[in-house]
């Protein structure tokens, strides 16, 4: 249990950060420095060199790209539940043995693309080992290519063309509308006054101008009259209606001392 | 050296040499104390009657094609390829608003123009250069030729499908594309190339620059 | 054709050819009634062992000098050209995983894969797109072509080197690294060079929308 966190000081490779390419390649870094087979790395082991290392990088004040630091955060996790005693795991949270084997696999994975491109290399390659001719060629196959296309191929290139252009160019305007808590603020601020008298819905409407005064006038409209409903059902004002579609007429109650 | 490793490496560096070779040189690979007639001597013999030959000028040698197979060699394919979409987007461009610039189907493409889209339409005979726009660069104006029509099978450019709709709609200008009435203009045509090939110059040596870092 | 004639006409052909010559286009040279195989299998047996061999290269051929012999031969080398390291990793990713897509890449190398590291692959002949992935975003899948097989010696797909232990270690798929038969598709080359180039242009310039506009 009580393994030394690290025999490889992380500033060995906060040195040469530059020729990184990205936190899994320090990572397997990291591994080997355990000179061990990659099956049998300790991950543990490994989650503490790395976790040092981004705090040296920190220490120097060295920019350290997001993508490092979401791998520590990944990594922090991972070691809180390795370090725990196993606990029956839920159906949200991965196992932690899981998510460890993953990342060895990932690191062996990396790791073999790494030595297969080395193997490629060390390959008799054309140019250093073999020779081709050097010579003009004397004769080669000469293809003659006909290009053909349909009317129906050039409708449909120019109609793609213009959709994906009027996708680019596509924006949704949010259309200007009168809302119920700005309609219930303005009515009640209205009732305000010493003479209740009995007036029509539409005089207390905002007044609105412009391109979208229809709109916002039908949309005022609505919200003035669910206020009216919402200050009735509170008891701050009666409502009546005298004939089917006649003016709605509303009048303040007295004001009542209102409680909280 | 040893008279097959000699042979071996003699028809190795022939083969791959770019021009004949002396006997000197040749005599210097194998080494002074080889046989070298007897080495050229068995190569010759081994590729006698063969597709290739050892041919001796001269105090040079090289390998040949038999010179009986020349005529056979060379062979002629006709490959039928459909038109790129990049290809057939520029096409339709060209047709539906021309005169276009390169810069005008750029702007609308919203990518560049690879140089081979136009060249392979040019060569189709299907766009042609109709002049040069008055603007800065004086840059050449394309449109469509008779060939184009002939292919898609129309009569004119105002029976393009649609044109009349997309017109209505708003999707392309007012006015009716024009055919103009030159549709070979020889000099614009290698203006373009000229063009062309200072671009292409210009594109490539960063690349090459590039390639050559590890 | 006679099998005779047919092997010289071969010989002399492959000779004068730099690059690999696809099985087919050497049938057609000799006409679909000859035996190729029998032609191919006599011609690497008369070339075994000698300075210059008769090489498979998926399924194309060429005449290649023996490898043993490079280090005495005094020919001028081509300048090496040192992939990157990111460009290596990437081609062997491509060469072990393919067809793969430039996502599957980003997936094993933890980091995301610079456009020019593709694009120098592509220059220099060694990938080509084999379609696209039926997945979202139809993204284009990579594999290598002949030119890769001729660069590296490589007989197929099989002989990368340690191919057999990596399948049977399961850190690469399961099936065989498989050759697809279009190995220059045009098309999806200038398609990801269009798609390549927007988004160049979305990463220079994510605010100039207005060349979009008319």
């Amino acid at each position: 249990m009580s393994k030394p966190t690290s025999n490889v000081p992380p500033t060995q490779l906060v040195v040469d950060l530059e020729a990184y390419d990205g936190p899994l390649e320090v990572l397997l870094e990291l591994a080997k420095t355990q000179k061990v087979d990659l099956a049998a790395i300790s991950i543990l082991e490994l989650v503490n060199q790395y976790l040092a290392f981004v705090l040296e990088v920190k220490k120097q004040n060295l920019e350290l790209a997001a993508d490092y630091l979401v791998m520590a955060a990944v990594l922090a996790y991972l070691k809180s539940k390795l370090l725990l005693p196993p606990v029956e795991v839920t159906s949200e949270e991965q196992d932690p043995a899981a998510i460890a084997a993953a990342l060895a696999i990932r690191l062996k994975r990396l790791d073999a693309m790494k030595n297969a491109g080395e193997a490629l290399l060390a390959m008799p390659t054309l140019g250093q080992n073999r020779f081709a001719t050097a010579r003009q060629p004397e004769a080669s196959v000469t293809t003659n290519v006909r290009y053909s296309a349909s009317i129906y191929d050039l409708l449909q290139a120019y109609s793609n063309f213009h959709k994906r252009r009027e996708a680019a160019s596509l924006t949704v305007v949010r259309p200007k509308l009168y809302k119920f808590e700005q309609a219930l603020e303005r009515l009640s601020n209205l009732l305000q006054v010493k003479t209740p008298t009995w007036k029509s819905l539409q005089d207390f409407l905002p007044e609105s101008k412009g391109e979208e005064a229809s709109q916002l006038r039908r949309s005022a409209l609505a919200s003035t009259l669910l206020a009216g409903l919402e200050l009735s059902r509170q008891g701050k004002l009666e409502l009546k209606q005298d004939e089917a579609f006649g003016p709605l007429m509303l009048r303040p109650l007295d004001q009542v001392p209102v409680t909280g | 050296m040893e008279i097959v490793l000699a042979k071996r490496l003699i028809e190795a560096t022939l083969f791959a040499a770019a021009k004949p070779m002396a006997a000197d040189e040749l005599h210097e690979l194998v080494g002074e104390a080889t046989d070298l007639d007897a080495v050229m001597d068995e190569l010759a013999a081994d590729y006698s009657g063969r597709g290739v030959n050892l041919e001796k000028s001269g105090k040079c040698f090289a390998f040949r094609t038999a010179s009986d197979l020349s005529s056979m060699m060379t062979l002629v394919r006709e490959e039928e390829r459909k038109l790129s979409k990049p290809g057939l987007e520029t096409l339709a461009i060209i047709a539906y608003h021309q005169p276009t610039t390169r810069g005008d189907i750029e702007d609308l493409r919203g990518v560049s123009v690879a140089r081979g889209t136009l060249d392979i339409l040019l060569e189709l005979g299907w766009i042609a250069p109709q002049g040069r726009r008055d603007t800065p660069g004086r840059p050449i104006e394309w449109g469509t030729t008779p060939a184009f029509l002939d292919h898609f099978g129309l009569e004119g450019l105002d029976g393009l499908p649609g044109v009349q709709d997309l017109r209505a709609a708003g999707l392309i200008g007012d006015s009716s594309p024009q055919l103009f009435g030159v549709f070979d203009d020889e000099h614009l045509i290698e203006e373009y190339r000229d063009e062309d090939a200072l671009e292409a110059r210009e594109e490539l040596r960063p690349e090459d620059e590039e390639s050559n870092n590890d």
